[in-house]
């Protein structure tokens, strides 16, 4: 019972969410949204794994944690350099607030 | 090359304890395996940090499990602040961008610091560097508490390594 | 982003613990989800995420492409061996019952080692792969 | 224990209602700059009241473990990659909506 609601509720937040990626005006809104997409992912997957007492689903939501993650340095990365090859050392440091 | 062999055992010791937490099987070949997993890691772990000349900052202490029941405490008020703010309505946000001078020591606490900053919703960590760290927040009440220093002073000092 | 100290700190202690799941999920292949193939691919994604975060060159030191190729040979042919060794054994190709005097545990190491080549070799392709894609405007 | 599966459906449902309270928090604030601290309700207090309230109703085992192991892990990443997101951004010179009135004069010196 309350699990339905809870998947339910995920369901409704990763909805919203996908509203957000798809409107999004900036890249950024965009890449925030699939973001959060994710981490809701991992909460669906750990609630499945609990419903259904399969212990071994666990691991998938951590890889799956873990790829989200990894994913969306890599796309940043991407977006900032336009490759994956430079260091991204330029000698720029942060950006200036004036 | 500075480099303790105390980092290099505690790492193994962690490393090996996450392998029997994750196995849960205890037979002698499982056992064998993850020893010789975690001997692969800590030497591909030790490469890296002879080639980049970043140590592994491994050790953690009591300090740290303090800050983070301190943190527990921020992030709850902090949502509470951000949930009431999400639901009032008309104008219910004055955003500020600013940075914040860093009294830190070492790269692991700057570390722990900022992501305690973007953890508290309502402060977001934006620019990290070993001087200053530059901070938006929500509200304003939001950044003065950060520039209060509660904050900062909360986060565990490494004075070991140095 | 090799200028961004949080994702330089939080890249070192992350490492560890994904080449860790990476085994965990190579060697529990026949308890839950995993097997050589996934496990090859996790490792790989832990470098991938060095890689991002420290540059293609510091990378490609700690693993020069050289040691990929050998690595990725060695693992076929320790998947190969297995096979060739069951035959010399007087089995079929990969007839892993052979392997030891009871069967069930002759699948075992089998299975076991079979994967580990596969793991082997899936991470080395797969690391090559990127640093070939990651390399390429470069020149 | 009847107390113990109560506990843990409180935590559950107040998870979904953080998650939901979220979802609406990136629809109802104006720029992305505002939007991320929505997204961290959802990162920080729903993601740990979903996984404690999972943790309470499989009891100590293994299965619990790897919940605790998914929330620490989630705890490292999810901050790193909403500042990697903002660090970004800043830097591919997305200029954040400030408020006017206070911005400029109220942090030029270090209040005590």
């Amino acid at each position: 019972m309350i699990y339905t609601v809870a998947a339910f509720a995920i369901l409704v937040t990763i909805s919203l969410a996908l509203a957000r990626a798809f409107m999004g005006p900036t890249l950024y809104d965009r890449i925030l949204a699939v973001n959060m997409v994710g981490t809701k992912t991992v909460l669906l997957i750990a609630v499945f794994a609990v419903v259904s007492e399969r212990t071994d689903m666990l691991d998938i939501a951590l890889m799956y944690a873990l790829i989200n993650f990894i994913g969306v340095v890599a796309v940043l990365k991407l977006v900032e350099q336009g490759n994956f090859h430079t260091s991204g050392d330029d000698g720029k440091g942060g950006p200036s607030l004036k | 090359m500075k480099y303790p062999v105390k980092h290099i055992i505690s790492l193994g010791v962690l490393l090996f304890a996450l392998w029997l937490g994750l196995s849960g099987q205890l037979n002698a070949l499982m056992v064998s395996l993850g020893l010789a997993s975690t001997i692969v890691i800590v030497a591909i772990t030790h490469r890296m940090d002879t080639i980049d000349n970043e140590t592994y900052p491994a050790h953690m202490n009591l300090l740290l499990l303090r800050f983070w029941l301190f943190l527990a405490r921020e992030v709850i008020v902090a949502n509470i602040d951000v949930i009431k703010r999400i639901f009032r309505p008309g104008k219910n946000i004055s955003p500020q961008l600013f940075e914040l001078p860093l009294t830190l020591k070492t790269d692991l606490s700057r570390v722990i610091y900022a992501n305690a900053i973007t953890m508290t919703p309502g402060t977001v960590s934006t620019n990290l560097d070993k001087k200053t760290v530059t901070v938006h927040a929500l509200s304003i009440e939001a950044a003065q508490d950060l520039y209060s220093g509660r904050m900062a002073n909360a986060v565990p000092e490494d004075y070991e390594d140095e | 982003m090799k200028h961004n100290l949080l994702l330089r700190v939080i890249a070192k202690y992350l490492f560890p613990v994904i080449a860790l799941f990476a085994f965990y999920v190579q060697f529990h292949g026949d308890f839950g989800p995993g097997g050589g193939f996934q496990a090859g691919v996790i490792l790989s994604v832990a470098f991938i995420f060095y890689t991002l975060v420290y540059g293609l060159e510091t990378a490609e030191q700690i693993i020069p492409p050289y040691v990929l190729r050998i690595l990725a040979s060695t693992g076929v042919l320790i998947y190969a061996g297995t096979g060739v060794v069951t035959m010399l054994m007087g089995g079929n190709f990969l007839d892993y019952d052979l392997l030891s005097l009871n069967p069930i545990e002759g699948q075992h190491i089998g299975i076991l080692v079979i994967e580990l080549g596969g793991g082997i070799t899936v991470s080395a392709i797969m690391l090559m792969i990127f640093f070939a894609f990651a390399g390429r405007a470069r020149s | 224990m009847i107390f113990i599966e109560l506990i843990s459906w409180l935590f559950i449902a107040t998870g979904a209602l953080l998650g939901i309270a979220g979802g609406i928090g990136i629809h109802r604030f104006p720029d992305f700059y505002s939007r991320l601290h929505a997204v961290g309700i959802t990162d920080t207090l729903c993601a740990a009241m979903f996984l404690i309230g999972l943790c309470l109703q499989t009891g100590v085992s293994i299965a619990s473990l790897k919940l605790l192991l998914i929330f620490i892990f989630l705890f490292f990443s999810s901050p790193t990659a909403t500042h990697a997101l903002a660090n970004a951004a800043l830097l591919g010179g997305l200029k954040p909506e400030l408020d006017e009135e206070y911005h400029g004069h109220c942090f030029d010196r270090r209040p005590d």
